[in-house]
């Protein structure tokens, strides 16, 4: 909410933000190398826009949607067709231009859609949309013809050449994916701070109160529905064009819908930069973790759970707490007591996590012996000394831990309690 | 009956109440004054368990501190909270039962008493209670709470937003309360009709009591109506 | 002559309760009404029939002489009315003056406009500094409006309602629940920042009606049973009966 | 008629299935207010508990033991993560529920394996109830019919008989006034939540060995219960049960439907043809939308009569 | 190239709904790798198989590929749904030519989308199954000669897969017993159909005596448990009546007759069945998915034919191959990559003396019926093959 009224223009601190921004997706790919690393960060690059997008209507317009995959989905689709009547010469569009045909398509769809939806609010918004999510999916194995059944549509990207590049390699792809990351980042940035965007925050606060000052909220629900549409679409053009495939059961499921949704959250929907981490979280999860781990979908209940349990602002709001202590001169004595938390934190989710992996063995891999591979040490699932131990070491981390969190949380309180005295001290001068 | 000593209360880190101590006798009614903000709310509040506090706390001779705030209601006190909070989706008529603690038998109040009480409610009775007026959620939540049987009745800002009429009509309520050997503590805003039925007057202050005494006391005290009151 | 805000024959029941049973009132531009009347007399259902909020059963609403019954809320309050309610209601994540621009917003043209920048809106800006330093909450500028004492969110309220610029006001008890000083500042800053425009208001409180009121309203049983100076309807005998309560009669029974 | 009689069986069997799978997440949704994602987790804890607990005692005590198990387990839910979350708001309620949708499918996979497990009917709902038209109506779906119409009756007197409802609505507004009127409102919602869960469970106990106990079970009924609840109108019990019986009727006879938009087109004397303009969706017959009527159903209902069939609030 | 390791990565849904398939052909891959014989790997290599999970996701598979190609893999190989397979076949054939000298083999082994032998065939890609248009040829042709089936049933699940199988089937018949009728042809939202007995009464509506269907998972349990509910007796071919979990949901229905049309059924004698029970003592769990021991033996056959592991002369050398597989001679067709086998026809039935192979321990089986020979199930092919241009 950080909007000044005096006509300056961005002020330092914002100018070094975005800056940092461009330079981190400039020199990413420098440093992560590996042809994954690079596929990792285009998704990355396209989900920010697609959560951005997602919490447009989310965060600011408060509507809960289950179906936002529908308009990414489509966008992909309409840009994936677009690249195949492009390639054929019977439809001359650049690929640099595609993601805005899928813009556009998204844009159509939220438009068409967004016409009842957006109706209403609440629940029987968030209803409408599970429904019109299940209704899109089913559909489109229905109909190979446009949405090119189980296979889905292939497209090669490789049509034409923007300034020497043919988008072969990944490198360019990336960087055009990263260009179309930046403009509609500041773009959906920008319109947080236009009337719409404002009006929209009122109408999420207060629908009612709204039509008392002249707005008639449903039209303000669906303007920003359709725009979200657009960059929805947007962010579906770029994946068509990542992976040259265009798939029903990936684009347009319930189950991405629903990854948008909880990744959103978790980055933290009450703030703008809030998804921007819920889309890397999001990559990382789905493409790492499960590399990483079999017990991957485990650990991402476990996560949610306690994320919304404990930390229900997301991502985003712990780093905003946090700052605002720095921002206060009073971090330095929780240095240590992170430093604290984050060591016998690690002793509980190795020893918890010792015990996860061996479980999991058992499940699956028994057969193979009772070796388990995990963190550079081979346990053994038929001796009880491996679960003994990392039991213990659980138990010692969880011990530990406790008493370190008890630490943190007194000074926490304090802290918090001077930050208020010191509002309040500000307020009164 | 009811006895605070030097209670202190927190909303979170802030600390509103700095050592209440007063004390209210049976079938007494007691007028809690004080400007907005003093921390009147706050000691209703603390009194049914609602927020934190600290200090002494006792009812009928039982600690109650600790307890939560069905529990407090069990043993006899009702509280009738300042921005009413009626349950606008339920009829009049469930808002009423929902004051009922049990089956309501052996209750001194039953749904007539309050249809002859107000019987503006009687007409309403089926009506969601969120389309009342503000002054019939007003009287709703009164008989709400009377419904559950008090043994000691705090009423915060009862008189708020209604008809000068029906503010006359509130106190002499209020009396047959007393008359049926109930407890009265009255927070209130309007001096005359506080003054008018109570039997002894505390003010508040920046959280602590600074006058305890009789009405007509508190007349005679200028300086604390000035400084406490804004009269 | 046109009135500024007319109401003719207007009715309006739920189910088979009637509430409003044929008011007509007729208000002059720049006058200040007071509306009064016993709990449940219809105040508010009068102010929700003018306001849009809920839809006459019959009869008629005209603003400067143009018919608004039916219209929605927000097409009335383009034509230039506009309400405060009984229950506080602001947008409680917004500041004060995020608050207070958006009850601007539409009528400074900004409308639906995302191709713009709000910190470009220089009139819709002035404005808004002007009712921030207009209803006091200068200090208060940018905290959330949740984080207002209940006196400051009533003046925020205020603020919203007029934040438009509206010609017509209506305010439903905007001093329910201040202390007496309180209340005088806030009479002061109604006067304040309504001069020149028609206002209607609903008070329960004798001293802010008198005060403020060049004309009352007395509104019981869904009927106005009075529409006078402050003067008259304070003799007047049927007022005193039903509403302002000289005897203990009782005032539910009034109009059965 | 004698398909008629056929399918309005089946689709009355089918409406009370759903009725089943759904009823807990009426009483939960309708009083709390919480949209639980993992309502047909506990379906699926239900089918598996019993499936393990009849290996031990048989199946009729387990139709009492595995519902209460599954109880327990959701009054502690709600107990240590749901009440924490509440005071935050909607959102945080159905994404915490979302985890646990999660966490209990995992675990059932630990516990029980990926794949199938064979829980098979007792041997006395075995078979056929009764033969009409020379097909055969199986016990085990008529068991279900009569469960399912338990469960109405049961959490109809609940609603009606008790005040929990009333506190329950109440307290989802001025959580501290209810209680200042004297109801443990804490414990009120815990039972209310495992109430629902053990509803759920009671559902799988059946529903798993009637149809198929697997770890897939869960995801295959997830969004049609809530298209059940939504389509009966939120807080209305009655409102579901008919949603039900319409849908499960609705659709089985949407199944006997081989019309298509192009077949009428065609008898109106227009020619349609692979060429036409949107073909595929013109040749899609009735019968092949079947299933997915409901949510067309749920998107017509929203639109329409937002507050559902017999529903009194908008959300 | 002998005693070099061979690393194969296999891309599969290991969590999710088909992880108990996934984990399955992970586990074969990886026995069967373990256990070939010299006679059956001539190039004396060792194969080491490698789990990656894609959650049955074609985007996390496309992530998975350049996984596998930044770790070295060089062969990679995948089967469960088409809609993984079409888009994986077209990023491997992209890559290996945006990347010469990191070519990438991806061997099929159970995606049977014909799309992927016809218009989208690429050169990298080799099917071990047969794809649906073999299954229902060789299907129409066992029918062919049974002259009881008059009126046929087709119930499938609404997508590419069970719209195929009702196109090929419904092909087949026509050209093989014209005077056969289709009496129903129904397609049905995949996986949300809850209760079957709505299909079931409009087959018997139809006086339906066969019942054709390619469903699978739920839909085929659900689809059997409806019929035997109803006592519908009418016999079902199925398509995927053997995949982990159907066995033991058909096992509780009752006792329908079931047949199924696939390469291979469960009580082969010899190697075949040693591997099969070997692999059950392990793991407790049925080896059914026989292409991959295919795959694993044609792919040693290609290296010693081409004496390298390197995938381009290895491609090279499978194109046309012929090995002995596990239906005995099989060869894999140049023009398509598409592996060119036998077809069986067998019963599910209660395990007796000559079948004994007791499936998921259930005391069933499937009994073969019927074999037919490769050149019965071949199908012509469209597929154009771009071939790397040499050097
Ligand atoms: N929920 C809360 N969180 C934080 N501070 C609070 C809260 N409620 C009240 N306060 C603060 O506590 C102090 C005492 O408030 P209280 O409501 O008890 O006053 P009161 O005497 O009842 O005034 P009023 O006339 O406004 O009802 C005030 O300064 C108020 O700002
Ligand atoms: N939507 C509704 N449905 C049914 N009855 C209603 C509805 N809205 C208002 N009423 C009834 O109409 C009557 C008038 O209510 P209104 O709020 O207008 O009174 P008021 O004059 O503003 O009273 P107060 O001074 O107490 O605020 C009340 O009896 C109320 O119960
Ligand atoms: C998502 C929801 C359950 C929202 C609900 N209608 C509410 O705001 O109360
Ligand atoms: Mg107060
Ligand atoms: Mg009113």
């Amino acid at each position: 909410m950080a909007n000044s009224t005096s006509k300056r223009s961005m002020s330092g601190g914002r100018i070094a933000i975005w800056s940092l921004f461009a330079v981190a997706m400039i020199v990413a790919p420098l440093i992560f190398r590996s042809s994954l690393a690079l596929t990792i960060l285009s998704q990355i690059g396209y989900l920010i826009i697609i959560c951005l997008s997602y919490n447009m209507i989310f965060g600011q317009g408060g509507m809960l949607s289950f179906g936002h995959a529908v308009y990414t989905g489509m966008g992909a689709f309409i840009s994936i067709h677009a690249m195949n009547l492009a390639a054929e010469g019977s439809f001359k569009v650049p690929l640099v231009l595609i993601p805005l045909v899928g813009g556009i398509g998204g844009m159509f769809f939220a438009i068409l859609f967004g016409f009842v939806t957006t109706k209403k609010a609440g629940t029987t918004f968030a209803m409408i949309t599970l429904g019109i999510g299940e209704l899109v999916a089913s559909m489109s194995l229905m109909f190979p013809g446009f949405f090119g059944g189980e296979g889905g549509v292939t497209s090669n990207r490789t049509y034409g050449t923007f300034m020497g590049a043919n988008f072969g390699p990944q490198i360019q792809v990336y960087y055009l994916i990263a260009v179309y990351c930046f403009i509609c980042t500041a773009l959906m940035f920008a319109f947080t701070g236009t009337p719409l965007g404002r009006i929209l925050n009122a109408v999420r606060d207060n629908p009612e109160r709204v039509e008392f000052i002249g707005y008639n909220t449903q039209r303000v629900r669906y303007f920003a529905f359709i725009i979200a549409g657009f960059f929805a679409g947007i962010g579906g053009g770029l994946a068509a064009i990542n992976f040259e495939i265009v798939n029903a059961s990936d684009s347009l499921s319930g189950v991405r819908s629903g990854g948008y949704l909880l990744f959103t959250f978790l980055g933290g929907a009450t703030f703008f930069f809030g998804p921007i981490i819920g889309a890397v979280l999001l990559v990382l999860a789905s493409v790492l973790l499960s590399e990483l781990t079999k017990a991957w979908l485990l650990y991402l209940g476990l996560v949610f759970l306690l994320m919304v349990m404990f930390a229900p602002g997301g991502v985003a709001s712990l780093i905003m707490m946090n700052l605002r202590v720095v921002k206060f001169g009073r971090f330095k004595p929780f240095l240590p007591l992170y430093a604290g938390l984050i060591v016998t934190g690690a002793l509980l989710v190795v020893g918890a996590a010792a015990l996860v992996e061996m479980v999991y063995h058992i499940q699956l891999n028994a057969a193979l012996g009772p070796q388990v591979h995990f963190a550079g040490l081979t346990l053994d699932t038929s001796s009880m000394g491996s679960w003994l131990g990392a039991a213990a070491v659980a138990l010692v981390g969880l011990g530990l831990m406790e008493i370190v969190r008890r630490k943190f949380a007194r000074a926490w309180g304090a802290a918090q309690e001077y930050i208020e005295a010191e509002i309040k001290r500000m307020e009164a001068a | 009956m009811l006895k605070l000593n030097d209670i202190h209360a927190y909303y979170g880190k802030s600390h509103v109440l700095h050592g209440v101590s007063f004390e209210v006798g049976k079938g007494e009614i007691v007028a809690l004054l004080g400007r907005n903000g003093s921390g009147r709310s706050t000691t209703a509040k603390a009194i049914m368990g609602l927020v934190h506090a600290e200090g002494q706390l006792e009812w009928k001779g039982q600690d109650i501190l600790r307890k939560k705030a069905y529990e407090i209601a069990h043993l006899g006190i009702g509280y009738v909270p300042e921005n009413r909070d009626i349950f606008p989706k339920l009829t009049v008529s469930q808002n009423l039962l929902l004051g009922q603690k049990g089956a309501g038998k052996g209750s001194r109040w039953t749904f007539k008493d309050m249809y002859e009480m107000f019987p503006r409610l009687k007409e309403r009775e089926h009506t969601e209670a969120g389309v009342l007026s503000g002054g019939e959620q007003q009287m709703l939540t009164l008989c709400r709470t009377l419904m559950g049987d008090p043994d000691l009745i705090i009423i915060d800002e009862p008189t708020e937003g209604l008809a000068p009429k029906i503010v006359e009509l509130v106190g002499q309520y209020l009396q047959t309360l007393k008359s049926r050997g109930i407890s009265v503590l009255l927070i209130e805003q309007k001096l005359t009709i506080a003054m008018h039925i109570s039997d002894r007057a505390l003010v508040m202050g920046h959280g602590s009591i600074v006058f305890d005494g009789t009405p007509d006391g508190l007349r005679a005290d200028a300086t604390t109506r000035k400084e406490w009151l804004e009269v | 002559m046109t009135y500024a805000l007319e109401l003719k024959d207007l009715r309006k029941s739920f189910g088979k309760t009637d509430i409003i049973r044929g008011v007509n009132l007729a208000v002059n531009a720049g006058e200040r009404i007071a509306v009064i009347g016993p709990n449940g007399a219809g105040k508010s259902t009068l102010f929700n029939l003018i306001s849009g909020r809920l839809q006459p059963s019959s009869g008629e609403v005209l603003l400067n002489g143009q018919r608004i019954d039916g219209k929605t809320p927000f097409e009335i309050n383009r034509l230039g009315l506009s309400r405060s309610f009984q229950i506080t209601n602001i947008f409680p994540k917004l500041s004060v003056f995020e608050n207070l621009r958006c009850g601007l917003l539409w009528h400074t043209g900004a409308r639906y406009s995302f191709l713009r920048f709000l910190k470009n809106l220089d009139e819709a800006n002035a404005r808004t500094e002007e009712l921030v330093r207009q209803i006091g909450l200068e200090r208060k500028r940018d905290v959330q409006a949740v984080n207002l004492t209940y006196a400051e969110q009533r003046a925020l309220e205020i603020g919203v309602t007029i934040a438009g610029g509206a010609n017509v006001i209506l305010l439903d008890e905007p001093t329910a629940g201040m202390s007496k000083t309180e209340t005088s500042h806030f009479i002061a800053l109604i006067k304040h920042v309504t001069t020149g425009k028609t206002l209607l208001t609903v008070e329960h409180d004798m001293g802010v009606v008198f005060g403020l009121a060049d004309k009352i309203a007395v509104v019981v049983y869904g009927e106005v049973i009075a529409f006078d100076t402050p003067a008259a309807v304070r003799a007047n005998a049927k007022v005193q009966e039903a509403y302002l309560g000289s005897s203990v009669a009782d005032a539910q029974g009034a109009g059965h | 008629m004698e398909f008629f009689v056929i399918s309005l069986l089946n689709g009355l069997s089918y409406g009370l299935l759903l009725f089943m799978l759904s009823s807990g997440l009426t009483l939960i949704f309708s009083m709390m207010g919480v949209l639980n994602f993992a309502h047909t987790s506990f379906y699926m804890l239900g089918a598996y508990f019993a499936y393990t607990i009849s290996g031990v005692v048989g199946f009729w005590p387990a139709l009492v033991i595995a519902p209460l198990v599954v109880f327990a387990l959701g009054a502690a839910f709600e107990r240590y993560c749901l009440r924490r979350v509440h005071k935050f708001g909607h959102v945080p309620e159905l994404l915490v529920t979302f985890g646990l949708s999660y966490l209990i499918l995992e675990v059932v996979q630990l516990i029980w394996g990926r794949s199938v497990v064979p829980y098979g009917l007792p041997s006395q709902l075995e078979g056929p109830l009764f033969t009409i038209f020379g097909t055969q109506f199986p016990k085990s779906k008529s068991f279900i019919m009569l469960v399912a119409v338990l469960m109405l009756v049961s959490v109809w007197l609940l609603l009606t008989r008790t005040r929990i409802g009333l506190v329950i609505q109440a307290a989802l507004k001025h959580p501290e006034m209810v209680e200042a009127l004297g109801h443990n409102v804490p414990r009120v919602f815990m039972l209310v939540f495992g109430g629902g869960a053990a509803l759920a469970g009671l559902a799988g106990v059946i529903g798993g060995n009637t149809y198929v106990t697997e770890p897939a079970m869960a995801g295959a009924v997830g969004s049609i219960v809530f298209v059940v609840v939504v389509v009966g109108g939120m807080g209305s019990l009655a409102g579901a049960f008919l949603a039900s019986l319409l849908i499960g009727v609705l659709q089985t006879f949407a199944v006997a439907m081989d019309q298509s938009i192009g077949g009428a087109f065609q008898s109106l004397g227009m020619a349609v043809t692979d060429k036409t303009f949107g073909y595929e969706l013109l040749q899609l017959k009735i019968s092949q939308i079947a299933p997915i009527l409901p949510y067309l159903f749920l998107v017509l209902i929203l639109i329409f009569r937002p507050k559902g069939l017999l529903g009194t609030r908008e959300d | 190239q002998k005693g070099e390791t061979v690393k194969i990565a296999m891309i599969e849904g290991l969590s999710g709904p088909f992880a108990n398939v996934g984990q399955n052909q992970l586990k074969s891959w990886q026995f069967l790798a373990e256990n070939l014989t010299a006679a059956e790997n001539p190039a004396g290599v060792k194969f080491e198989i490698v789990g990656m999970d894609s959650k049955s996701s074609p985007q996390e598979a496309l992530n998975l590929l350049k996984a596998a190609s930044d770790q070295g893999f060089r062969y990679i190989t995948q089967g469960n749904g088409s809609n993984v397979a079409v888009p994986l076949s077209d990023a491997v054939g992209k890559a290996n030519e945006r990347n010469p000298g990191k070519e990438i083999i991806y061997m099929n082994y159970a995606a049977v989308d014909p799309i992927l032998t016809n218009e989208k065939c690429n050169y990298w890609h080799f099917r071990l199954d047969g794809d649906t248009s073999m299954k229902m040829e060789a299907l129409t042709s066992f029918m062919k000669d049974q002259p009881n089936i008059k009126k046929v049933y087709l119930l499938n699940q609404n997508y590419s897969h069970g719209q195929q199988v009702s196109k090929y089937f419904k092909e087949g018949l026509a050209r093989k017993r014209p005077d056969t009728q289709i009496v129903g042809d129904d397609l049905h939202p995949l996986g949300q159909v809850k209760d079957f007995a709505p299909y079931v009464a409009k087959i018997k509506q139809s006086g339906a005596d066969t019942i054709v269907t390619g469903n699978w998972g739920q839909d085929m349990t659900l689809l059997i448990k409806a019929l035997n509910d109803a006592g519908l007796k009418v016999p079902v071919y199925a398509y995927y009546a053997g995949v982990s979990g159907t066995p033991t949901a058909l096992a509780s229905g009752g006792d329908l007759e079931v047949y199924q049309i696939a390469y291979n059924h469960s009580n082969y004698t010899g190697r075949m069945n040693s591997v099969m029970v070997d692999f059950q003592k392990k793991f407790g769990d049925d080896l059914y998915t026989f292409s991959i021991y295919n795959g694993l033996v044609a792919l040693s056959n290609a290296m010693a034919k081409a004496k390298s592991t390197d995938p381009v002369k290895v491609a090279a050398a499978l194109e046309g191959l012929k090995f002995n597989g596990f239906n005995g001679e099989s060869e894999i067709r140049k023009t398509d990559h598409q592996m060119q086998q036998g077809m069986w026809i067998s019963k599910w039935q209660k395990v007796d003396a000559k079948n004994k192979y007791n499936v998921e321990k259930t005391g069933y089986t499937f009994a073969p019926v019927k074999y037919l020979e490769p050149f019965v199930a071949s199908t012509p092919t469209s597929c154009q093959m771009k071939r790397p241009s040499a050097g």
